[in-house]
């Protein structure tokens, strides 16, 4: 195992979602890098808060789409029609129309895949262990609460981040360090 | 306040849609509380129901795989009957939660939230019920693996002209879409849960379920877009796969089964029987669960008004296939459709059918009818049974009397064939039911969510309105 | 640690179900490589490597009917009357004739009892015997020398002139082809049409 | 010790399509007295309390034989020399889920090699044998004094199927419903096995002291005055002679026959001919008109294969004029069904009905006629049918024309018919009077003879031989009340009986002596028309069975000889030249038949001045109410058939039923009784009360009952027969027999679930069997034009057909021709299908539950009005569809096509989802609902054919054109470097139809028949429209109706427009 990086973050609790994304802009306007909000539903306005790029999540399930729809007409054109041809009521060998289920079913499989995996990964997921579960008030991040994570160097004093936030409405904040992910 | 309730955001949003008393805090108190707390009494008995109506599935499922399907009532000229019947009464219940979760969300249909999770819950179980069917149907199911294009040593693939075929990857790729949406849905859920659990092992088993969720701005970011697109896909999903089980019988050459309305007639049935099962099912659920703040009146009303339209279009799928029947002047198809089903052997179940699909529904064209919770819980009953007693009619009838009278046959259910049909009954009870004791049973952190936006929108009205 | 665990996810199926392919078409269990152990240790390498005689001499049936043969044990006796008619070896055939019951010879190619092979006529039309059965003279106690699933039987009723032979060298067990990969393309495309070889795949060939 | 021989052995010594000899035994059959010692043993431990052999007997049987098994075969199964079949190469394991999931190569991870399966080689093959290559043995079955020309096939020296002899002048390659399915009996192990004295088993050599000793006494006390023998009716010379040879030591014993049938033709013909023993034999060939009264010539019976071949070929417009069929009967019978005009009347009318015909030929015929119309007079609204049939009969001309009478008449009409032929000039044209091979008389009143001198005390010893008296003969002729317990002259009387099953009569007698099958034994017999044959055996007696000649030559006292050289002792004394007897012997075995053995014409010509006699000795029966019936069973016959499970489970020609008997009616019948199909209803007759289900026929006689013989048995081991449908022997009467008026029949509480095949039998006006009057397909009017096109019409491409065509114009083009004009409804081809095709039995309550198994299968339409339709006979199976609807279906590709257009059904491949099933129009396919050939005991697995695969649970089945028959002929053909010949391929349907209405073969070929009748006018394809495209043609069956009785449509003008 290599050395034990760890990283360290500022939590910080707002009342309701609204504060929590002016704080977010504001934050960001300030010049902080890396950033990460958490609430219980979408916040409004929460992505540009955090200037995120658009989702890739689209991309990846057209891809995954294409690809079912390929592998479909590939498998079973090949099947019943070069591997095995086999004279089936008299149908062609080649009966395109009757492909046609199995192709729409393997692309919208192919693309909810590449959808679940895709946001799975995009997301980092799964992770059973994150250092933010270390602090026992941010489970309310999943329930009631809207917080903001700052990042912050290790051993560096964190009081000019938490002054900041505070001074933007958070009622509380703490300061976990984990791990590096 | 009377203003705002004469005037409704739109037509389906009504103001008690949620009742504006709840925070976050305590809506996730409320909708968490059936997890957390003891299940009571009532839940114990309906378990105990449930239970042993699947231990009567146990019991048919042995004996079916030990002695083979002669012991269920199949015969020669009826080689499907209630194997399948029950397989697309299941599938067509199950479309109910698909449309009603994907569908709404990309109508953006806000009522939709109170009862989505609830849908897709029941989509899920009943395409495992489903599932089951086409496996046991089969002569030799230790071989139905034959089914799927596997490189085998006998150099032998599938035939992929069969519609079973078709419906392997149409019901497979159904239940994985339907479990991951209905999984992706359950995500944040599961956070809270995990969040708000009590004791160390609740907080593990659904911490290893959230799989690491922080509700992150970042996670939100690409969770929103792959929840829309979930649905996206579901959305024609379910189109298709009833489709395709429609196909079972319109690509056949059987009159009575061959016929081009059968897709979008299916469909229309599908969510016919699963609105209905909706009903059946979250008017006991909202009871004991104490949900009326959540599943309102309103609510139910739209279910029914949903139940009467495709009631119709199924009423109309009916009227055609005796129209074309006339008009072509095929005599098979004469037969079958004004000899066989209306004065045969089984015409007392095809006049139940109409009773129920076509008569029942039109009962909602009154408000009174649409609003009260026992005549509507009555009629869904209704729905559900005439819609099981339509693929009777299709499959069994249509089966029974095809085109050389010196075939005919009768067919009659055995004892094994209820147990079986009763036993997936139980289990869908019984998945239902562990379903309402350990995952919440409304999507909280949706009903959150929308209960933002409504005070958002409410507050700008009645900005406006200054 | 997420991405070992979601590789793992993946990995497990893809590679469980990669193995059963693998196990199924091993000689585990399509039973190649199992020299079976027979009441009487009868040598093949001795009788058809040594003495060299000729496979039909016992299995006189091969061209004529479905199945081969199992010589009687008065084939066995027409022999070993005269030779080694005292070697202990040769106690339980000389038991067996004289008390007229069978000898019990343990089954070394079991085709399922839905499967229709019939040796005649691929003796008659040039498949010779070490092309299913392999090299029987260099073997002390039989073994299955061909996989015998259906997927091996469709290779060369799809195309058989690889594994067509002059019909004086049917059951020569040392016979291969030209080494020269033109001639040996000539060699069956002649002896296909000599034989006049219609290999067939329809299923009722072999399943009825 | 053998001679060594240093050659390989078992070079094939002729071609294994001869007819080869057997291996026959030389040394004597080993009398098994370890057998018999340990049935002794097991009789004195077995409880004495326990009825037949009980458990106790088995069970002390086992202790000494080690297991129950060896009972079974305690014979060797196979000639000597092959003494164990060589089991690795037979086939007839089931598909075992084991084996079927391993070789299939699944993902059944833990299976590997499976248990050892043992090869065991010959060890000495028998000359003929190529292991794997079937034999064929002529052989020879003998059903009431019938004996006709079969053909064995044998695998391994098992008995696997019997076809007819093809040079058989009577079989001619034919085989009828009995004659196939009697090789079931072979296997059956409900066959009695014991021989025992009461309840004691005994050894053969105890039971040869016994005789041997009643004999000598018997004979030098009184000449044997005291010993008598029941027979059935002799055609065999072997018995005959044994018979001469056993009257000789005992001149005054006494033979009897009985027989089930068959007795008022030969009496009237004796009376007509002086006493002389007179057979008739018919020519349909050359009869343009026949009059049948009542008589049902075209019926599934050995005699009457013959008849059957010449009438269907009078019925095929490519062979010439059809011939035109009246029928007068009471019930549907088969041959009413191919009747051109069928008459609904009483059978006691039909002495009437003969006797205005009679009246109506005059000439010989009318002076009959009078006495006769006095005792049944005719109903005035048959004038117009008499009249129109006497005028057709008069127009054929002298020797064109045919009256028979049905062997349920009395004599009274046969003498009728036989004046009514002789005024038409019929005598030796159509009518040839031969000398009977059946040369005694026969019938109840010789038993009669029989009960009353037992009854008065004048017989000791009865040697019964005849099948099971006691429950064929109505129970007034007093045979089991003489031979029951209570009887006082029972006590003295000594019964000795043999017999395949321990039945109703063995519950009887002192003497049980097991029968050996003839199949198990060598014996001889003559057909209808005379000729000899020889039946040889096809493998040891499985079941300890004696042959019947071993029996009687007990009676002789002289030294053991077996069965075998019994019959060639007696056959080398028949023969003028000994020296050349060997050679004539192994032809006469090899070909199955002694050539120009047929019987010779009688001299003279009948009497019909004797014939007055039986007019006016014939009482009329009574008339009023119901007139009760009784016939001999299409399926069971008169019992003896009643074990076999292939014929209970046939369905009956005319009704469709299977495992059942019932009171037949007909619709109005019914309808005025107040009785439903499946009511229980109380037959009243003679004082007697029977509670009997009812069954509607539609054209059943108004006011008449149809009741079958041969149900309700009661037989001690017989298990298949025991409990099915019910016996009306005990209210039957000697004096009539047949019909008898003065019943009558009360609804009564409770119904009674009947099997049926078909359940429906209109065609709802579809165009399904066709069937009109050959003037509608010449000129057809337009409603028929329109059917026409609707079977027929072309599908064009594009339009009617989307799918492109394949090429089937290389090679094979399997294709079949069913003609419905030749086709009787006979049935024999659907017991065909299933002896080699391995169908399984399901039993009564699985086709109750519509799941029979049979292959193919015969429709039954009626046709017009429920009281009097016309009857419409489809046989039906797998149509091989060029356009398959099943096959596209199918998920996993188990049902294809193959190059040559065969539908092939890979039943290893199915998974068993129906699909294919529920999308074949046809509903031809059967599917395994449950494991119908599980359990089956060692015996009867040796029934299998090896070439079929026996059907596991969950599998579907269906006709595959014998696909089995058409691999053998090809890889022989390709062996062999040439074609296959239309001659060396029929599928097993076509092969055994006398009718010769099924035809098989390429239709690549133009100069085979089954390509001309595709292309025949005639030829259609069932549900054409559908596009399914079938290689199975139906042929339009043709009718021939007299426009005197039946005008032609009237819109016939307007067609030819």
């Amino acid at each position: 195992m290599e050395a034990t990086v760890l990283d360290s973050w500022v939590l910080a609790e707002f009342e309701t979602p609204d504060v929590l994304v002016d704080a977010t802009r504001q934050m960001r306007e300030k010049g902080f890098q890396g950033m990460d909000t958490y609430s219980p539903y979408p916040l409004h306005g929460g992505s540009e808060a955090l200037g995120l790029p658009p989702s890739k999540v689209p991309f990846i399930a057209l891809c995954g789409g294409l690809t079912g729809l390929t592998t479909a007409l590939a498998m079973q054109t090949w099947m019943n029609t070069y591997d095995y041809p086999l004279n089936i009521g008299g149908r062609p060998l080649l009966s395109l129309p009757a492909w046609v289920p199995i192709t729409f079913e393997l692309s919208v499989l192919f693309a909810a895949f590449g959808i679940f995996f895709g946001l799975l990964g995009l997301s980092r997921l799964p992770q059973p262990y994150h250092p933010v579960f270390e602090s026992d008030a941010f489970r309310t991040a999943s329930t009631h609460g809207f917080w903001l994570s700052v990042p912050h160097a290790t051993g560096q004093d964190a009081a000019a981040v938490i002054d900041q936030l505070k001074a933007l409405g958070a009622t509380q904040v703490t300061v976990v360090t984990g791990e590096k992910e | 306040m009377a203003e705002t309730a004469a005037t409704p955001l739109d037509p389906l949003e009504p103001r008690d849609l949620i009742p504006p008393h709840h925070d976050d805090k305590s809506l996730n108190e409320t909708l968490l509380d059936h997890v957390w707390r003891k299940p009571g009494k009532g839940w114990f008995m309906l378990f105990g129901l449930t239970l042993s109506a699947l231990g009567l599935l146990v019991v048919g499922v042995t004996y079916t795989l030990a002695r083979g399907i002669g012991v269920w009532g199949n015969n020669q000229p009826v080689g499907w009957a209630f194997d399948i019947i029950n397989f697309v009464w299941w599938v067509g219940i199950g479309h109910a939660g698909t449309l009603i979760s994907a569908i709404l969300l990309l109508f953006q249909q806000k009522w939709r939230t109170s009862i989505n999770r609830f849908a897709e819950a029941m989509t899920l179980f009943a395409v495992m019920c489903a599932g089951l069917f086409p496996l046991l149907h089969t002569g030799r199911p230790w071989f139905a693996f034959w089914l799927f294009p596997y490189p085998s040593t006998l150099g032998a693939w599938p035939q992929f002209r069969s519609p079973l075929v078709w419906d392997v990857f149409a019901i497979s790729t159904y239940l994985t879409v339907s479990a991951l949406f209905w999984f992706v849905g359950l995500i944040p859920d599961l956070a809270a849960l995990r969040d708000s659990s009590k004791t160390k092992l609740q907080r593990t088993i659904y911490g290893l379920f959230a799989l690491g969720w922080r509700g992150s701005g970042r996670h939100w970011h690409n969770y929103k877009i792959a929840y829309l697109l979930l649905a996206g896909l579901s959305t024609p999903l379910v189109v298709s796969v009833h489709t395709i089980v429609s196909f079972d019988f319109a690509v056949s050459l059987l009159p009575g089964w061959h016929a081009t309305i059968f897709p979008p007639y299916f469909v229309a049935g599908a969510v016919f029987s699963g609105f209905a099962m909706v009903i059946t099912l979250i008017v006991p659920a909202r009871k004991y669960l104490g949900l009326r703040d959540v599943i309102t009146d309103r609510h139910l009303e739209n279910m029914n008004k949903v139940i009467l339209a495709t009631g119709l279009i199924v009423s109309y799928g009916y009227m055609m296939e005796h129209f074309i029947a006339w008009y072509s002047q095929n005599q098979f198809e004469f037969w079958t459709f004004y000899v066989n089903r209306a004065t045969g052997p089984y015409a007392g179940v095809y006049w139940l059918m109409i009773a129920c699909n076509v008569i029942t529904p039109n009962i909602f064209w009154f408000k009174k009818c649409r609003t009260s919770v026992p005549i509507m819980w009555v009629a869904s009953i209704a729905v559900n049974i005439g819609m099981w007693c339509e693929r009777f009619i299709i499959i069994v009838t249509s089966l029974s009397q095809d085109f050389l009278p010196s075939s005919w046959g009768i067919y009659t259910p055995t004892w094994v064939d209820w147990c079986i049909y009763i036993g997936t009954l139980g289990l869908f009870g019984t998945l239902f039911l562990l379903f309402l004791k350990f995952v919440p049973a409304v999507a909280i952190s949706e009903v959150k969510e929308l209960q933002l936006e409504l005070k958002h929108a409410a507050h700008q009205k009645s900005h406006g309105a200054h | 640690m997420s991405r070992l665990s979601a590789a793992a996810l993946l990995a497990v199926p893809a590679i469980g179900i990669g193995g059963l392919m693998a196990y199924v078409r091993s000689p585990y269990v399509t039973n190649q490589q199992m020299p079976i152990e027979q009441p009487i240790e009868f040598d093949h390498r001795h009788h058809a490597g040594d003495e060299k005689i000729d496979c039909q001499y016992c299995h006189w049936s091969v061209d004529k009917a479905p199945s081969a043969g199992i010589p009687s044990t008065t084939v066995c006796m027409s022999c070993h009357a005269q030779v080694w008619n005292k070697s202990p070896y040769l106690t339980e055939v000389r038991k067996a004739f004289f008390a007229d019951s069978p000898i019990q010879w343990v089954r070394v190619h079991n085709l399922p009892d839905f499967v229709y092979f019939n040796h005649a006529i691929h003796v008659n039309k040039g498949v010779g015997c070490a092309s299913c059965h392999g090299r029987i003279d260099q073997m002390g106690a039989v073994e299955q020398f061909a996989p015998l699933t259906m997927a091996w039987c469709l290779e060369c009723h799809r195309n058989p002139e690889p594994h067509l032979r002059p019909s004086e060298f049917i059951t020569s067990m040392t016979w291969t082809p030209p080494s020269d990969k033109a001639e040996a393309i000539a060699l069956g495309e002649k002896l296909k049409d000599e034989y006049d070889v219609h290999s067939r795949t329809s299923c009722s060939t072999c399943h009825r | 010790m053998p001679p060594m021989n240093t050659k390989r052995d078992g070079a094939p010594s002729q071609e294994s399509s001869s007819f080869a000899l057997p291996v026959v035994s030389d040394r004597p059959a080993a009398a098994p007295d370890a057998v018999g010692e340990a049935l002794e043993h097991a009789a004195a431990n077995a409880d004495s309390a326990e009825h037949g052999y009980g458990q106790s007997y088995w069970r002390s049987l086992e202790e000494k034989l080690g297991t129950s098994e060896y009972m079974e075969e305690s014979r060797p199964e196979f000639p000597v020399g092959a003494d164990l079949p060589p089991t690795g190469f037979i086939r007839r394991e089931f598909m075992q889920l084991l084996g079927a999931s391993l070789a299939l190569a699944g993902a059944t991870a833990c299976s590997t090699r499976p248990a050892d399966e043992k090869l065991l080689p010959y060890t000495k093959t028998p000359p003929e044998v190529t292991p794997g290559n079937p034999l064929h043995y002529a052989s020879a079955m003998t059903l009431s004094g019938h004996t006709s020309g079969l053909l064995i096939t044998a695998r391994e020296g098992r008995p696997v199927k019997v076809e007819g002899n093809p040079d058989h002048p009577v079989n001619q390659g034919a085989a009828c419903t009995f004659e196939q399915a009697w090789l079931l009996s072979l296997y059956d192990p409900s066959r009695a096995r014991v021989l025992r004295q009461g309840k004691t088993p005994r050894a053969q050599r105890v039971l040869n002291e016994t005789i041997a000793s009643l004999v000598g006494k018997s004979a030098s006390e009184n000449g044997g005055s005291r010993v008598r023998f029941l027979t059935e009716a002799v055609g065999s010379p072997l018995t005959s002679d044994l018979r001469n040879h056993i009257i000789k030591k005992l001149p005054n014993a006494r033979f009897h026959s009985a027989s089930s049938n068959q007795d008022t033709q030969a009496e009237t013909l004796r009376t007509l001919f002086g006493g002389q023993h007179v057979a008739a034999l018919y020519d349909f060939s050359q009869a343009d008109i026949v009059l049948s009264l009542d008589a049902d010539f075209l019926e599934s019976c050995p005699g009457n294969l013959r008849n059957i071949r010449e009438f269907a070929d009078r019925r095929d417009p490519r062979k010439g004029k059809l011939n035109r069929l009246y029928m007068a009967e009471a019930r549907f019978s088969i041959t009413g069904g191919m009747a051109d005009h069928r008459l609904r009347l009483k059978s006691q009318e039909v002495l009437g009905l003969a006797a205005a015909v009679a009246q109506a030929i005059g000439g010989s015929a009318a002076s009959l006629a009078g006495a006769a119309a006095a005792k049944s007079p005719l109903r005035g609204e048959l004038g117009n049918w008499v009249q129109a049939v006497a005028s057709d009969l008069r127009a054929a001309g002298p020797g064109r024309s045919l009256v028979i009478a049905g062997e349920r008449q009395p004599a009274a009409v046969h003498a009728l018919a036989h004046a009514i032929n002789n005024a038409l000039g019929n005598g030796d044209k159509t009518v040839r009077y031969i000398q009977a091979p059946i040369a005694e008389a026969t019938g109840m009143s010789e038993v009669r003879t029989l009960v009353q001198d037992i009854e008065a005390g004048r017989v000791d010893t009865l040697v019964i031989t005849a099948y099971n008296p006691v429950f064929t003969l109505p129970d007034d002729v007093g045979l089991g009340k003489v031979l029951s317990k209570d009887h006082p002259a029972r006590a003295r009387l000594n019964v000795l009986y043999t017999a395949l099953y321990e039945d109703e009569t063995s519950a009887h007698v002192d003497w049980f002596i097991p029968a050996a099958h003839p199949l198990e034994t060598w014996g001889d017999g003559r057909s209808v028309e005379g000729t000899v044959s020889i039946a040889q055996p096809l493998i040891q007696p499985l079941f300890n069975g004696m042959p019947e000649s071993e029996l009687l030559a007990m009676f002789l006292d002289e030294p053991f000889r077996p069965a075998y050289q019994l019959l060639r002792d007696y056959w080398r004394g028949q023969t003028a030249n000994a020296a050349d007897f060997e050679a004539r012997w192994e032809s006469w075995v090899a070909q199955g038949f002694i050539e120009n053995t047929a019987s010779n014409p009688v001299a003279g010509s009948p009497d019909f001045g004797a014939a007055a006699s039986l007019v006016a000795g014939y009482t009329p029966p009574a008339s009023g109410d119901l007139e009760l019936n009784f016939v001999n069973d299409y399926k069971v016959y008169d019992g003896r058939f009643a074990n076999n499970s292939w014929l209970q489970e046939l369905p009956e020609p005319i009704t469709k039923m299977v495992w059942d008997n019932a009171a037949l009616l007909g619709p109005d019948t019914a309808k005025a009784l107040n009785l439903a199909p499946g009511d229980m209803a109380e037959l009243t007759y003679n004082g007697q009360k029977l509670t009997v289900p009812v069954w509607v026929v539609p054209g059943h006689a108004d006011n008449t009952v149809t009741i079958a013989l041969g149900y309700g048995r009661n037989g001690l081991h017989e298990q298949v027969a025991k409990g099915v449908g019910f016996n009306v022997n005990p209210i039957r009467t000697s004096k009539n027999p047949w019909f008898d008026g003065g019943a009558t029949l009360t609804k009564v509480r409770g119904s009674y679930k009947f099997s049926l095949t078909q359940t429906h039998w209109r065609m709802e006006n579809r165009p399904i069997a066709l069937d009109m009057p050959i003037s509608e397909l010449e000129h057809p009017s337009t409603e028929t034009q329109h059917t026409l096109h609707r079977v027929k019409g072309e599908l064009k491409p594009g339009i009617q057909d989307n799918l492109v065509d394949f090429d089937y114009s290389k090679g094979y083009k399997w294709g079949m021709a069913i003609d419905l004009s030749r086709c009787t409804g006979c049935s024999a081809c659907v017991v065909a299908c299933q002896a080699e095709n391995n169908i399984p039995v399901v039993g009564k309550e699985q086709v109750g539950r519509s799941r029979e198994m049979n292959w193919l299968r015969i429709d039954r339409y009626f046709e017009g009005p429920e009281n009097d339709p016309k009857m419409v006979m489809q046989p039906v199976m797998c149509v091989h569809c060029e356009k398959a609807p099943c096959e596209y279906v199918c998920p996993v590709n188990a049902t294809v096509h193959s190059d040559e257009g065969l539908n092939d059904m890979v039943y290893n491949r199915c998974v068993g989802t129906r699909y294919c099933s529920n999308n074949c129009p046809y509903k031809v396919r059967r599917f395994n609902y449950l494991h119908y050939t599980a359990g089956k005991t060692a015996t009867e697995k040796m029934l299998m054919n090896p070439d079929v695969t026996v059907r596991n649970r969950g599998v579907m089945e269906k006709c595959t054109y014998c696909v089995q028959r058409i691999e053998r002929a090809r890889i022989d053909a390709r062996v062999n470097k040439h074609l296959i010949k239309e001659a060396d391929l029929k599928t097993a349907c076509q092969q055994t139809c006398a009718a010769q209405a099924i035809v098989f073969g390429s239709l690549n070929d133009e100069n085979q028949l089954v390509t001309q009748l595709t292309e025949d006018v005639r030829a259609y394809k069932l549900l054409h429209e559908l596009g399914t495209r079938p290689r199975t043609s139906h042929l339009i069956r043709v009718r021939n109706p007299n426009t005197a009785l039946e005008p032609a449509k009237a819109a016939t003008k307007e067609g030819s427009h």
